[in-house]
């Protein structure tokens, strides 16, 4: 038994046949052009890269700066205890609470209808319809993200809310509720979608496996696809989460704009949105502290936002599909 | 792997397949014996059993075989596990012939009866010590395969050449019988073929040993001169 | 062309078969004339090239088909000792199921702890007691020679596993709900050697429980583990037989051809 | 199997399969509720507004009088606005998401990147009005034209077109980048020959989506001061211009006042006349037309170009 | 190929007069002079127009210290020319039948920041009236008219009470007033009049103490108190050396009373319209209100005010 | 443990040599001081069970590695004649990989017609000339065998052949851009015993033009197809030698074990 | 698959295995006529190249049966296949005893011109008549080997009987001739073994045309009755 040292296997003899001196040469010509070009490739695409990180820079460094004097005036305390919103009146208040309740209020009852809705309809979509079916109606259901939102506030306000108060009586013309439903409506589709994107994601395999079990399509939808597609799902909950508090036409028309710290989504409230697109459509002098608050309302909004995406951050992370 | 489960199914044949070996063994061992007693006792009854035996380890032969081809034909074997099967395929052939040996002991047996040699006088002690020495062989060759012993089946390859030289002695002395009275010259014949079918038991005794040393070693010994042994077997 | 089937002198008893079983695909024609016994704790194996309709075949048995549109059934596929035709219309496919288990090529747990898995089917069968439960896994994940590797970690998560410890947690899982037939569809494809080896004598002795059914392109994985075999041939069965006449004495130059590799 | 084995298997089953029925129900009655609002809408706006379609819709100007005033200059101006996002945040979210995902290494930093392009995603749109005015129109004085909308609704649907381009480059699967590595090929070859082709059908879906958000967009072309009157179209190349004589560059329109589909709807249903909450209506249904048929074109692009992509 | 054009830009209050002014001037140019008409409030407006960026402003309201601070700094003189009345209407529910009539007095009680969260009911305001809640509508407090009205009722720009339902958009308004029986809103004259069938306009109780509601004859009667203001156009100074924009401001100041009523605004007497051109080619820079906002000034009195920068 | 090496009586030419090769995925050392010759015009194969490092060191000799971050070369894999150490940081992977080709465990053609697939290293090469590129394609593709089989739909997708038929295509774009050696990286798992053989003749025939190294899971595909076998195990290359030495007299217990299926 | 690819690697070894197994009967096959012609001429020469080509033979079966497990190890053959390995291998080891039973004729035939015994008469022809049936049988067993043909097997199989038919008379008449004079005993004794080798020869003969059977029909007539074999090939 011969165990050889790696320095005694032998040398080659033979030269090689391919090739040879051209050849290597060749390719080192290759490469001197190569790795010019692809150096320039990286740097032109880094570029493009850093054009959505400047706009962030962008908007943040707008936001804060014009924050940064707007706090100057208003003490920060102020600006998270007070429990009022006036930041254009005489006698002015800057109690963010209040918008907030406002988003918060009316994000949730959008969700209220969307998140349910959506899931059932993804579900349904995903493991019960036919084939057929599913290409037909998830397009047209996509259709009711492409409406203009700001027809979906008068529809919250001329055909929603009356039919409400057929049911309360007591609902006022402008409310969350109303508002709150029909952006929910409006949120399905994103929640619907993309949750129905990550369960048809959902190898055949694992469902193959359940059916194979013996279950039915509910108990194959609730412990198969639904947990292996969870990380999926949350995307789409955030999304919808995001584009609820974000949303600004539907409330600023059918909401009400009144600046009131409620949770109660029968009663009229201004949310951050509307409040900023309120005064930037407004006559407000440009400069003005009153002006400044859309800057702070819309830092707020943003951490708010920034805090739900990194919400669903940890949750992708920690829920990876894993099949 | 913490349950031990892997391969033991094909273990399992295996060995099954190595039992049913050794049983052959034991049977064509078995046989030798009978067939030098039917000699020595002149017993009708004990050929007659030897030849019935006979039977039975053909069938085994081919029984073996089958499953031999069976295994190779699924498993796929390498290695050791394969020189294994083959060298059992080789060593059901030996004993077979071991067998087909002592049939024709027995069948000489039933033809010295029924002869007319009744009288004679037979070099017994020698062919006695013939077949002892060859069955002493063949179950040391049959030991170092059930134990896969190379040592020992290298002792039994060593040895074969006793038995060579015993029966060159047997031959001379039943030359010297026929040459004493012609008449028993029909019935020495017999026994001439009788010392060579011992003399064969024990090269096959030697050739299921080289087997042994196969399956172990992967070194096939056969037409290996003496001398040149151990080295090979390094 | 009529199928070659030789049946054994002494057959074992019946526990399913197949009756001129068609299978459409839409408009295409995947099984023809399918006519196939399944003995009772046995081992049938169903070799083929690629596309000649094994797994199609095997997937008859348990209604999976059913999963997708364009399906249709012809013929009937009989469950012995009932006599059911588990084609039937009037059939429900989810009651078929429950008595015929499958495991698929590719591992495939759910994404949920060891335990769960195991009893998953249990559960759908309506079972809730934790008790009753936790013995019926212990008894499936020793039956799938799993128990000893897992039995401190039963609330990991299956997807932890190794590919070869996930494939038997498959069978465990199948093995759990006491199936009258296992159906596997290339268990060991996706695996390597060792951990073949250790399906393999799962499958040697799990057949003592139960029938098993097993689609292979391994030619010499059909040798070692069935005692039956199949060959399909353009969605017909060629010629079915004892394993060690089909892998010894093939009838048909088809068949050999195949297995010694020489086809085509 | 015994009778009372089958017996109470059947009951299991049939119990189950009462949550399918009530689950494929709820579904149905979830899917109706929005497909049911879809329509309402959808109907309302035809019934108000189809009346005012004719050609002359399409063709006129506004005006202070409800039944002359029409939508040329709003789609003109959306058209040319989506011409224009498009050629920027195409080929910018495109290079962007190949950085990321080919070039970038994975670390904290893409970690950080990628949070802030969901996050920018989901800033409201308003504030990127306020962004572009203070950065195109003051600090790079491009103006209220045709190029600071398209450029400010660019970045809008940037994080759209890059999350988008992002999952398309991902489901291609890693074998295939393998095989053209293995093939020799350098980065960029294996980006230009194979990720950008077989990505397309995924690109293109996020650009429509993308515009189609773009095209609905009202508040930040209002914050950064799209024309709500404007009786005239921006200059087609080579225009020759009355009075001066000269004849228009051929991107003298980038520099045009303009204004878009969106704001022509919310400034008439602002107004107290309600004959003018027809044309809203009108102008509405055309909108979404629009963004039906961007949404129709992209189904079938992505469906022909799907067909020749398999792994 | 530099175009000949017009820029406009400011408040949405004035903006259809002057759409309807620009409408018919590039008809009667023939397309020669380009006019463009944008809105972003009298605010973002003057903002513009400070820089120079536009040539003329709508404002609903006079322009600002702080505004005329900017426009001195970027060297922008400017004219102010007003070119119509806008009454703010006090607009209840047509089903209310127990209000008639209201003095500014109450409107103060219902409005007043002190009675925020505390005047909730009517009868809180004046006991003749039923038990019934306040349903408050008003414009956004951002835009000319709250300003406006919070003038001219509180007696101080900007202070109002905070919990009613704020719109920018007026037609939202009429809405709310339309479908509670209970509300009580304000909002320029021209979304009344143009749903005059929804909506029942209030008789205001003037400082003489008689009861008038809006109409065209009592703004310009000066009987409508203090409820109407005039609005106003703003017009670079170094604009107007651009013969299409002095040709543009003459024609509008020819022309805007027709315009006015045609979309339900209500015009300045004609002599307004003549003196504003006569303050433009004295060169008559500046503004009249010292930057402050003011209720209740007759259109004379203000022609006859001394304009500053 | 050092490795059981058995170097062969007259050793042909080498054509690569791994020397004291470690390799790290991060933190975790998945090759552990591998020597290795690769004779020229040989095919050597590659053995072990699974995550003993087969693919890692295989995919060592194209730098594929460097597509993924957090990798660490340690050592050294010269490419003779010109004996360039191809793990060198000076050396271009790029470079390496035009000199040695890999296939695939999956067939993974590009999604484009049969003709560019196997053309795509040669554009790649800068090859722009059509009647070049013609003559190397049906070359490549006459020595993958297949020529037969598509020289009348080379502009048909390459995504709609069998599986045998692209992991042949695969074959023939290795082979067009004439590499010195050739990878295959379990290159028949996915395919049917029928597929596998027309691989399997492939890879026999090809080395009389490039040296063969080959990744498998089947024991007997390493014994049929290849000259010189290695075992691996955990990340160490445990014995080396003549296929047929190490299928029929392996020197350690732990080769023999392994191949005969008794391992772990 | 259009290019006929498939499995020529495998068949090409194959038929290399069974070209050299052919080889090796030839080899076999020439060694029994030298041996039968060594002992009519009494040709020392012939004798020696008889042992010379015996060497050769063990070689080659060493080689081929190395050759086989490693088809074996390497390719998993099956059917007909894996018989026709299996059949060599036993074929090999038939033809390799032919050759020994040829080196003992040479050696015989050496001792015999060695041995005093130089002017007896032999019955040669008798001798000459058993090896050209047995050399016959050998050449047409072979044959069918080479064309893997049943029938001509068959027919080997068969006329086995004729072989041991001729050694029976060749038996009786060399025992008279010892009768007749008791000094040509130990010579004669030789030519027993001779005769007994020829029709050991007859017998790997038969043993050949067996694996024949086996490798075409799978049936393994080893131990079959003449009457039951036509049965048994069906
Ligand atoms: N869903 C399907 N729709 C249409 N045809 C199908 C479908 N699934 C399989 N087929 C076709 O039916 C035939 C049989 O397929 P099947 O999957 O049963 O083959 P198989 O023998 O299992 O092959 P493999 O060994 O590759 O798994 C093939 O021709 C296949 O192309
Ligand atoms: N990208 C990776 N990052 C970290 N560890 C890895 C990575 N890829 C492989 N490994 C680990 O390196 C070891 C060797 O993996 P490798 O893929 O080379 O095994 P293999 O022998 O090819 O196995 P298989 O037969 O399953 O393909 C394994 O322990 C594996 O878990
Ligand atoms: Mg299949
Ligand atoms: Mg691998
Ligand atoms: O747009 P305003 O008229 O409210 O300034």
């Amino acid at each position: 038994m011969a165990i050889a040292p790696p320095d005694a296997i032998p040398n080659p003899t033979v030269p090689l046949s391919l090739g040879g001196e051209a050849r290597l040469a060749e390719f080192a010509r290759l490469k001197k052009a190569r790795q010019r070009r692809e150096a320039l490739i990286e740097g032109l695409l880094l570029l493009a890269a850093s054009v959505s990180v400047l706009t962030t820079v962008g908007i943040v460094y707008i936001l804060i700066r014009e924050s940064i004097s707007f706090f100057s005036h208003v003490p920060l305390w102020d600006f998270l205890t007070d429990t009022q919103w006036t930041p254009l009146f005489d006698d002015a208040h800057f109690g963010i609470w209040v918008l907030m309740s406002g988003t918060l209020t009316s994000s949730l009852v959008a969700l209220a209808v969307a998140i349910p809705l959506g899931t059932v309809i993804a579900i349904y979509l995903s493991e019960f319809a036919g084939h057929k079916t599913r290409e037909t109606l998830k397009p047209l259901l996509e259709l009711l993200s492409g409406v203009p939102t700001i027809i979906y506030g008068f529809f919250a306000l001329l055909v929603v809310t009356p039919l409400l108060q057929k049911i309360f009586p007591e609902l006022p013309g402008f409310n969350v509720l109303s508002a709150g439903l029909v952006m929910g409506v409006m949120i399905i589709p994103y929640v619907a979608s993309l949750s129905e994107d990550a369960m048809r994601a959902v190898p055949m395999s694992l469902r193959e496996g359940s059916y194979a079990m013996g279950s039915t399509r509910f108990q194959t939808a609730v412990n198969v696809v639904v947990p292996a597609a969870f990380s999926g799902i949350a995307s789409a909950y955030i999304l919808g989460i995001s584009r609820a508090v974000g949303e600004t036409m539907i409330l600023a028309v059918a909401a009400g704009m009144q600046p009131t710290l409620t949770f109660n989504p029968m009663e009229p409230a201004a949310t951050i949105t509307s409040f900023i697109v309120q005064v930037a459509l407004g006559d407000l002098p440009h400069g003005s502290i009153g002006y400044q608050t859309i800057f702070a309302a819309g830092l707020s909004l943003m951490l708010l936002t920034l805090c739900f995406n990194l919400a669903g951050y940890w949750l992708r992370k920690r829920f990876r599909e894993a099949y | 792997m913490t349950d031990k489960h892997l391969s033991t199914q094909f273990d399992a044949e295996l060995s099954a397949v190595s039992t049913r070996v050794l049983e052959m063994g034991g049977l064509v061992e078995q046989q030798v014996a009978l067939a030098v007693e039917s000699l020595v006792s002149m017993s009708e009854e004990r050929a007659a059993e030897v030849l019935q035996t006979e039977r039975r380890v053909n069938q085994l032969e081919l029984d073996i075989d089958r499953d031999l081809s069976s295994i190779i034909a699924r498993r796929q074997p390498t290695a050791r596990d394969l020189r294994l099967l083959i060298g059992i395929s080789k060593t059901i052939g030996n004993l077979e012939r071991v067998g087909d040996e002592a049939a024709r002991v027995a069948r000489t047996v039933q033809r010295l009866i029924g002869g007319s040699s009744h009288g004679l006088a037979f070099p017994t002690a020698q062919l006695n010590l013939e077949a002892q020495l060859a069955t002493a062989s063949l179950r040391r060759a049959l030991d170092a395969f059930a134990r896969l012993d190379v040592d020992q089946a290298l002792e039994v390859i060593k040895q074969d050449n006793r038995i060579d030289a015993e029966f060159d002695g047997l031959l001379r002395t039943l030359i010297t019988y026929m040459m004493e009275d012609p008449r028993t010259i029909s019935a020495s014949i017999d026994l001439v073929f009788v010392a060579k079918a011992l003399e064969r038991v024990g090269d096959h005794a030697k050739n299921l040993a080289e087997q042994v040393v196969y399956v172990v070693k992967g070194a096939d010994i056969r037409h290996t001169p003496l001398e040149g042994l151990d080295s090979a077997v390094q | 062309m009529p199928s070659t089937i030789t049946l054994p002198q002494n057959p074992p008893p019946l526990k399913a078969e197949s009756k001129n079983l068609d299978f459409y695909y839409g408009d295409f024609k995947a099984l023809k004339g399918i006519n196939m016994p399944v003995y009772e704790n046995k081992v049938t194996a169903l070799i083929g090239p690629s596309g000649c309709g094994k797994s199609t075949f095997l997937r008859c048995f348990n209604r999976m088909h059913d999963l997708y549109p364009g399906h249709r059934y012809d013929g009937s596929i009989h469950l012995y000792p009932d006599e059911v035709d588990v084609l039937h219309k009037s059939v429900d496919p989810i009651e078929v199921r429950m008595r015929i288990s499958m495991v698929f090529q590719k591992p495939n747990p759910f994404p949920k702890s060891i335990f769960e898995n195991v009893a998953y089917g249990l559960k759908v069968r309506g079972e809730r007691n934790r008790s009753v439960l936790e013995d019926k896994v212990e008894a499936a994940l020793k039956g799938a020679a799993l128990w000893n590797e897992v039995k401190d970690r039963l609330d990991d998560l299956a997807v932890n596993m190794s590919g070869g410890q996930q494939q038997r947690l498959c069978i465990a899982r199948a093995l759990a709900t006491d199936p009258e037939i296992i159906l596997f569809d290339e268990p060991t494809s996706a695996l390597d050697p060792i951990a073949t080896g250790s399906i393999e004598e799962l499958v040697g002795e799990i057949k003592q429980k139960v029938t098993v059914l097993i689609v292979t392109h391994n030619m010499q994985q059909a040798a070692r583990v069935s005692d039956y075999t199949a060959y399909m041939y353009l969605g017909e069965l060629m010629e079915f037989g004892e394993t060690n006449d089909i892998f010894m004495k093939p009838k048909r130059k088809e068949t050999e051809d195949y297995i010694t590799g020489r086809f085509g | 199997m015994n009778a009372k084995k089958t017996l109470a298997i059947r009951t299991v089953i049939r119990r189950a399969r009462r949550y399918d029925t009530l689950v494929a129900l709820l579904g149905l009655l979830a899917l109706s509720i929005g497909i049911f609002t879809l329509a309402a809408l959808f109907i309302d706006m035809a019934i108000t507004g189809i009346p005012r379609l004719n050609s002359e819709f399409f063709l006129n100007f506004p005006s202070r009088r409800p039944a002359e005033a029409g939508i040329l200059s709003s789609w003109v101006g959306s058209i040319l606005v989506m011409m224009v996002t498009a050629f920027v945040a195409v080929p910018l979210g495109i290079a962007g998401a190949i950085y990321l995902e080919e070039y970038a290494r994975k670390n904290w930093v893409t970690d950080v990147i990628e949070i802030n392009i969901t996050n920018l995603a989901g800033v409201p749109s308003i504030i990127y009005g306020l962004l572009a005015l203070g950065l195109f129109v003051y600090t790079f004085k491009l103006g209220q034209s045709i190029l600071t909308a398209g450029l400010t609704l660019a970045l809008l649907i940037l994080p759209i077109v890059i999350t988008a381009t992002r999952e398309a480059l991902r489901s291609i699967p890693q074998h295939i980048r393998e095989a053209a590595y293995a093939c020799g090929a350098s980065q960029w070859q294996v980006v230009q020959h194979h990720l950008l082709k077989y990505s397309t059908p995924g690109i293109l879906t996020g650009v429509i989506i993308g515009m189609s958000r773009a095209i609905g967009e009202t508040a930040p072309i209002i914050t950064i001061g799209a024309l709500t009157f404007i009786a005239f179209l921006p200059p087609a190349p080579g225009q020759l211009n009355v009075e001066t004589g000269q004849a228009a560059g051929l991107f003298d329109w980038l520099w045009s006042p303009f204004t878009v589909m969106p704001i022509q709807i919310f400034n008439w249903t602002s107004r107290p006349d309600p004959r003018f909450h027809e044309n809203a209506a009108a102008a509405a249904f055309v909108l979404v037309l629009m963004t039906l048929s961007m949404n129709a074109i992209a189904i079938w692009l992505r469906y022909r170009l799907r067909k020749n992509i398999k792994w | 190929a530099q175009a000949q054009v017009v820029k406009i830009d400011g408040s949405s209050t004035v903006f259809p007069i002057t759409e309807g002014v620009a409408e018919d001037f590039q008809k009667a140019k023939k397309g020669a002079v380009k006019v463009t008409v944008g809105i972003s409030g009298t605010g973002g407006g003057f903002k513009k127009f400070c820089r120079g960026e536009t040539d003329i402003s709508n404002a609903s309201r006079p322009i600002l210290a702080k505004e005329m601070a900017d426009c001195k700094a970027a060297g922008v003189e400017y004219f102010e020319l007003p070119v119509a009345f806008d009454a703010l209407t006090v607009v209840i529910n047509p089903r209310n039948a127990w209000l008639k009539q209201i003095t500014v007095a109450e409107l103060k009680a219902i409005w007043e920041p002190a009675a925020q969260g505390k005047v909730t009911r009517w009868n809180q305001v004046n006991p003749a009236w039923p038990d019934a809640p306040i349903k408050l509508f008003g414009a956004g407090a951002d835009s000319g008219t709250f300003d406006y009205f919070t003038e001219a009722i509180n007696g101080k720009s900007k202070a109002s009470r905070g919990d009613f339902t704020a719109s920018e958009d007026d037609n939202v308004l009429v809405q709310g007033v339309s479908s509670d029986i209970n509300a009580i809103g304000y909002f320029g004259y021209a979304y009344y009049a143009e749903n005059q069938g929804k909506l029942k306009a209030l008789p205001i109780v003037n400082p003489k103490g008689q009861a008038v509601a809006p109409s065209e004859a009592a703004v310009l009667a000066g009987s409508y108190e203090p409820l109407s203001r005039p609005i106003f156009i703003y017009v670079n100074a170094k604009s107007l050396a651009k013969p299409e924009v002095k040709e543009f401001v003459e024609y509008m100041m020819k022309h805007s009373a027709k315009i006015a009523k045609e979309v339900k605004y209500v015009p300045l007497p004609a002599k307004a319209y003549t003196t504003g051109l006569d303050h433009l080619n004295k060169g008559k820079k500046g503004t009249v209100f010292g930057g402050k906002n003011e209720v209740g000034v007759t259109i004379e009195e203000l022609m006859a005010r001394e304009a500053a920068l």
